[in-house]
């Protein structure tokens, strides 16, 4: 039987990006879990209500792994 | 043994130079305004040298180039190494000595495991003189190298050369030390015997055996302050030096390929004209051209064809140019009068030249003796360094016919 | 959800006209002006088609036309001639004898060969014929004209101390969606699409302006036509000479009111009987990829004053608050003098911009065109590092992709799973599929259509 | 991700402008619509220039006239833009200023050249013109915004044969617009000219001997008006094969096989014993032909 699902499909720049989601989500308590279905090498289809969730926590990661390129004085 | 005395002195054992002197501040105290008049002034007091300067010129000159491939030559204290420094700027120098020394040919040697290797014969061709440099770039530099080698090697090449051409060598030196077989003396003797002048430029410190070849056989020694410094020696070497009082002057018998051939002198040579041939400047190689009809160039003498010019005929020997590449060097032999400098003619308002309307900007302005027209700075710069030609005299009838006899 | 970035959309000369009706199209070519300028943005082979045909006062064979260009170019001639097609610039025709052939729109070459040659319609802006007696210098001009522009540009960045801009200009600003009122808020604020406007050129930003006030045209009883022709003819008027408003009707008496406001056009009084253009009317023409703004004139204060070095220090050389400002969208302001602002940029203050909908090409390029002009000595301008690692913080926001949509799995056959992704890409509502696993993903908008048919498909497949 | 960094192309074109055919044409008999050839011919000019400046805002204009007396600038005009010019309907400001400058320029420059009743017809002062377009280009070259780039190339409009006397000049200029990137156009009415066909090849530039001046500005507009990055995209006539014989010093004869000074490169059609240019003596008892290194002769089979 054709299950349709709405949410939003995930497109990765690369299969390492995807990993990472995967590890996000693997993490959280399974109420938070936004991963739905796991796609391809660089796809994966979320849940709409978790997108801003998702969006700052990978902002929150990159600022982790970035570091500042200037001095400022 | 050479003698010791030297005429000019280091240039730490001369006076001050109170360059700082020299800058004034303009009425907004700033310096630009001055700094960039006194690089004109300079261009100008060069150029004007240089067209006092001696009228013989040897223009067929025989030059090889040694290039030192030494160990030392991996050193970083040119970037990216001496090695790719040197031979970036000899790419540089090969494209301004063709340039300046049309049927010139040039030569390219290095050294290293006191050895010395022919890279690019002696030819007139600077394609394949830069394709070689090029190449060059991947060879490692190892060992140490060996002046002896090297200037037997290009003597050998040289003495050959017809006695009316200019003969010499350029060394590229970056080592302190040398790896000789035999008395270097007798070198120099020989060399001198020939007619050859040695220039040396050394990439490190002043090595004593460098500076005596050089004066003993009518050439020049420098050492490098910096890259920029080098890239102006090497520069140096581009110009024609004067004559040598031994040097035979001679008229060459010269192909100039390229005319109506065969318009009338019989049916065999239109036959041949007209047939599809191979180039004989590449039939050695496996890439053979095979030329349609229209392109190439023929001998005058022979016939046999060939895709590039200058050339030496392979069948006759006739040295093979066409008109322009003698005409490159022709401003040597006229070189126009320097242009006096004027503070203020008023009746002109144009720079006859550019069309430039003089303002206040222009405080000198410079007029040609011959047809007494007025050009700005800019101008008079670049007639003098680069067009070689008075727009004032061509654009009058009767100077314009002077020049050629 | 909208989760797409997007760019301000800033159409050049030859996409507006597109949009046009053709009607109003052969009306405007009307003017020799305009034919001039449509003639000027047209890539250089097509520029090359028409002088060659110019003169020829018949259709001419395809066939002719095309053994013009080397073998290797005919791709190149084929866009231009659907180029010159959509701009109504010539039309197929055919000839005697059934050969297809060419012909020039005749209004359009009439007028191009009267602005080459003398001889078509006239131009409706004379140069007055007596001298004004306090006539303007072009340092005026310069002065007034980017005054002006700064005014409005001024009212957007919110800073206050200027005057206020007219009610005609806030309408504009608003109805290009540069900026808005927040409900509940009685003040203007500036929009996404207010920022990438700021850090456009200023002769992009005219342009882009006027786009959307000639959208406005109608509504305020202005003929579109007659307005783009004066645009046209200003656009290739004469820096510091003044023209005559004796034969201009209401409405274009109208709108140079409104282009002085912008400072387009200077005039002393409204009644003064001359206005004079300047340098930003001069380069309407050009759209908003050249501008002679930035560069021709090296003593205007529009040169630029950016300089940026490779540890990320931004140097502007200005006053202006405005300029400061600009460089404060992007960059974290460390030093202010009088005359020199030196800043940095940062991953935060670049991703701070970024989230404002500004884009990192919006950026460089803005770095570049305001470049100072000692950059130009020892090119590159903008050191390579510093542009690519904005681009590099851009594309670091871009690491995923977001599109929403319906996903579709679980198909019972291959066959079943075929027909309908089929039909939703037929449709262009198929975002995405694999066929290992039978999963597909479709837009959301579609998502009703796709049910709809699939129910229908699989009653019939059922019966 | 490297981008590059655009600069605004400012095509250049110097149009040199050979007017003693002048003479010729404008006695020659009036054609079809009751307008002299010379008249044709200066329509063609102007209109060809106008539509160089019409290709773009940033396009640049210079035009030189030269005869057998003078050389002369005629557009931007030598004395400034104080003359009045009348507008024709529908034309653009600027196009009309191009128009009258020239038109001005030119019949001065011929008419003092009729009144003058000096019978001795020199050559045409071509090389002094395009010497000056060179400086001129410098000059706008110097005075260009860095962010611009020039594209300057010099149009030549000529109808006379070569002039041996100007041989140096003429090479001066090619080597220089060579060095420049000025690209050399030619346009030849009547007769040819080696020398030009020289300096188009060196530069990279188009050489064209029109077989009638009637067609002038057709000629014009299809061949030079496209600049030289446009020139491969459309079909050219072919490149004429260029003479590349030099001309001897002595006699200005062009020859195939000559003597050259080793010392100055003088070329001479005969042998002599010294040189004219340096002064040089040369020895007699030379062999005639350089002895080559001894070579490995190319077997032919």
């Amino acid at each position: 039987m054709v299950n349709a699902t709405e949410g939003v499909l995930v497109e990765c720049a690369d299969a390492a990006m995807k990993q990472l989601l995967l590890h996000l989500d693997e993490k959280l308590p399974p109420d938070k879990k936004f991963i739905l279905h796991d796609l391809d090498e660089t796809h994966v289809f979320i849940a709409s209500k978790h997108l801003e969730f998702l969006q700052s926590e990978i902002d929150c990661f990159m600022d982790s792994v970035s570091f500042p390129l200037a001095e400022k004085d | 043994m050479a003698d010791e005395e030297e005429t000019n002195e280091y240039r730490w054992e001369s006076g001050y130079e109170k360059t700082w002197e020299a800058i004034k501040e303009d009425d907004d105290g700033l310096l630009e305004s001055n700094v960039a008049e006194i690089v004109a002034r300079a261009k100008r007091k060069r150029a004007a040298l240089k067209a006092t300067g001696a009228i013989q010129l040897g223009m067929m000159r025989h030059l090889f180039v040694v290039i030192d491939a030494s160990e030392c030559m991996f050193l970083q204290d040119l970037k990216p190494t001496r090695f790719l420094c040197v031979l970036k700027l000899l790419e540089l120098f090969v494209h301004e000595f063709f340039d300046l020394n049309p049927i010139s040919q040039l030569g390219i040697l290095t050294t290293k495991v006191k050895r010395c290797v022919e890279v690019a014969a002696l030819a007139g061709n600077q394609k394949k003189h830069i394709e070689a440099l090029q190449q060059m770039k991947d060879t490692s530099c190892e060992g140490e190298p060996s002046l002896q080698n090297s200037l037997e090697r290009a003597m050998n090449g040289l003495k050959n050369m017809p006695a009316h051409s200019s003969r010499e060598v350029l060394v590229l030196f970056g080592s302190l030390t040398t790896c000789d077989p035999g008395d270097i003396q007798k070198t120099i003797k020989s060399l001198k015997e020939n007619n050859i002048r040695v220039s040396i430029i050394g990439l490190a410190a002043e090595v004593r055996i460098c500076r005596e070849i050089a004066k003993r056989t009518g050439g020049t020694y420098n050492v490098l302050l910096d890259d920029h410094h080098l890239k102006e020696l090497i520069l140096n070497q581009v110009q024609p030096p004067a004559v040598a009082g031994s040097m035979e002057a001679s008229l060459v018998k010269m192909g100039f390929p390229g005319g109506k051939t065969g318009s009338g002198d019989g049916a065999s040579d239109s036959a041949a004209d007209h047939a599809p041939a191979y180039c004989l400047c590449h039939i050695e190689n496996e890439t053979s051209c095979l030329m349609g009809n229209n392109s190439g160039y023929n001998c005058p003498q022979c016939g046999s064809r060939y895709c590039e010019l200058p050339v030496e005929c392979k069948q006759c020997g006739l040295t093979l140019v066409s008109a322009p590449h003698l005409a490159r060097s022709y401003h040597h032999l006229f070189p126009i009068k320097p242009f006096i400098e004027r503070t203020e003619v008023p009746e002109m308002t144009h720079c006859f030249a550019c069309a430039k309307p003089f303002g206040e900007l222009d405080p000198n302005v410079y007029e040609c003796e011959n047809c007494k027209q007025i050009v700005c700075l800019d101008c008079d710069l670049f007639i003098r360094e680069t067009l070689h030609t008075c727009p004032g005299c061509a654009s009058d009838p009767i100077t314009a016919q002077m020049k050629t006899n | 959800m909208s989760v797409q970035q997007r760019t301000l959309d800033c159409k050049d000369l030859h996409s507006y006209l597109k949009t046009l009706p053709a009607a109003v199209l052969d009306r405007l070519y009307n003017h020799p002006a305009t034919c001039l300028a449509v003639f000027r943005e047209l890539p250089e082979l097509s520029r090359i088609y028409i002088m060659r045909i110019l003169f020829v006062d018949q259709a001419v064979p395809k066939a002719i036309m095309g053994s013009w260009v080397s073998p290797n170019s005919a791709r190149e001639l084929e866009d231009i001639v659907k180029l010159l097609t959509e701009l109504r610039v010539w039309q197929e025709v055919e000839m005697q004898g059934g050969l297809k052939g060419w012909l020039l729109n005749p209004t359009f070459r009439r007028n191009l060969k009267g602005a080459l040659l003398g001889g078509g319609n006239e131009w409706s802006m004379k140069p007055n014929t007596d001298a004004d007696p306090k006539a303007r210098g072009i340092a005026v001009l310069d002065e007034y004209a980017m005054g002006r522009w700064e005014c409005v540009l001024h009212f957007m960045v919110g800073s206050h101390q200027h005057e206020a801009i007219s009610s005609d200009a806030l309408q504009i600003l608003q109805h290009a969606g540069l900026m808005k009122k927040e409900p509940g808020d009685n003040q203007l604020s500036i929009t996404k699409d207010g920022f990438q406007f700021l850090l456009m050129d200023t002769s992009a930003q005219v342009w882009y302006f006027l786009l959307q006030y000639l959208d406005t045209a109608n509504s305020r009883n202005l003929d579109l036509i007659d307005c783009l022709g004066f645009l046209f003819q200003l656009s290739f008027s004469t820096l510091g000479q003044d023209y005559s408003t004796d034969s201009m009707n209401d409405g274009l008496q109208k709108f140079l009111q409104h282009l002085r406001e912008f400072g387009l056009v200077y005039q002393r009084k409204r009644k003064d009987g001359r206005f004079y253009p300047t340098r930003l009317a001069l380069d309407i023409a050009a759209g908003p990829k050249k501008s002679m703004l930035n560069s021709l004139n090296a003593s205007s204060q529009a040169t630029g004053y950016i300089v940026v070095e490779t540890n990320y220090r931004v140097y502007a050389y200005t006053d202006s608050s405005l300029q400061v400002a600009l460089i404060a969208l992007f960059c974290e302001l460390i030093y202010r003098f009088p005359n020199l602002v030196v800043g940095i940029i940062t991953r935060e203050s670049v991703r701070e911009a970024l989230k404002r909908g500004i884009t990192a090409d919006q950026i460089v390029s803005f770095l570049r065109q305001h470049a100072h002009s000692e950059c130009y000595k020892e090119p590159p301008v903008l050191p390579s590092t510093i542009a690519d690692q904005i681009k590099l913080w851009a594309i670091e926001r871009d690491r995923f992709l977001y599109k929403d949509g319906v996903l579709y799995n679980q198909f019972d056959s291959q066959a079943d799973f075929e027909i309908l992704r089929n039909y939703a890409q037929e449709r262009g509502l198929l975002v995405w599929h694999t066929l290992n696993g039978r999963k597909m993903v479709v837009t959301k908008e579609g998502h009703d259509e796709v049910r709809k048919f699939w129910k229908r498909h699989s009653r019939n497949g059922s019966m | 991700m490297e981008d590059k960094e655009e600069r605004i192309e400012t095509p250049l074109v110097a149009i040199v402008i050979d007017a003693t055919p002048a003479k010729k044409f404008a006695s020659q008999a009036i054609i079809d619509n009751g307008s002299t050839m010379m008249n044709r011919i200066f329509d063609a000019l102007i209109g060809f220039g106008n539509a160089h400046l019409m290709q773009g805002s940033h396009n640049k204009l210079a035009v030189i006239a030269c005869n057998s007396k003078s050389t002369k600038f005629l557009y931007p005009s030598e004395n400034g833009d104080s003359k009045s010019y009348h507008n024709r309907p529908g034309q653009y400001d600027m196009f009309a200023k191009v128009d009258s400058d020239i038109r001005h320029g030119l019949s001065e420059l011929i008419l003092k050249d009729s009144i003058d009743h000096d019978s001795t017809t020199s050559d045409s002062l071509l090389g002094g013109a395009m010497a000056r377009a060179l400086c001129h280009i410098h000059k706008i070259q110097r005075e260009l915004s860095l962010s611009h780039q020039l594209k300057p190339r010099i149009l030549v409009v000529s109808g006379s044969s070569d002039s041996a006397l100007q041989y140096m000049t003429f090479m001066n200029v090619f080597f220089t617009a060579q060095k420049e990137n000025v690209v050399i156009d030619c346009c030849m009415m009547d007769s040819d000219s080696g020398l030009l066909q020289q300096g188009c090849d060196i530069t990279g530039g188009q050489y064209l001997r029109i077989p009638t001046v009637v067609g002038l500005l057709e000629y014009l507009l299809w061949v030079f008006l496209p600049g030289p990055s446009c020139r491969s995209k459309i079909v050219l006539p072919p490149p004429t094969k260029v003479d590349y014989r030099a001309a001897c010093f002595c006699h200005h004869k062009l020859v195939d096989i000559g003597w050259v000074c080793s010392v100055c490169l003088s070329i001479f059609c005969k042998f002599s014993i010294i040189c004219t240019t340096c002064n040089t003596e040369f020895k007699l008892n030379r062999p005639a032909i350089v002895p080559s290194k001894p070579k490995k002769r190319p077997r032919m089979e």
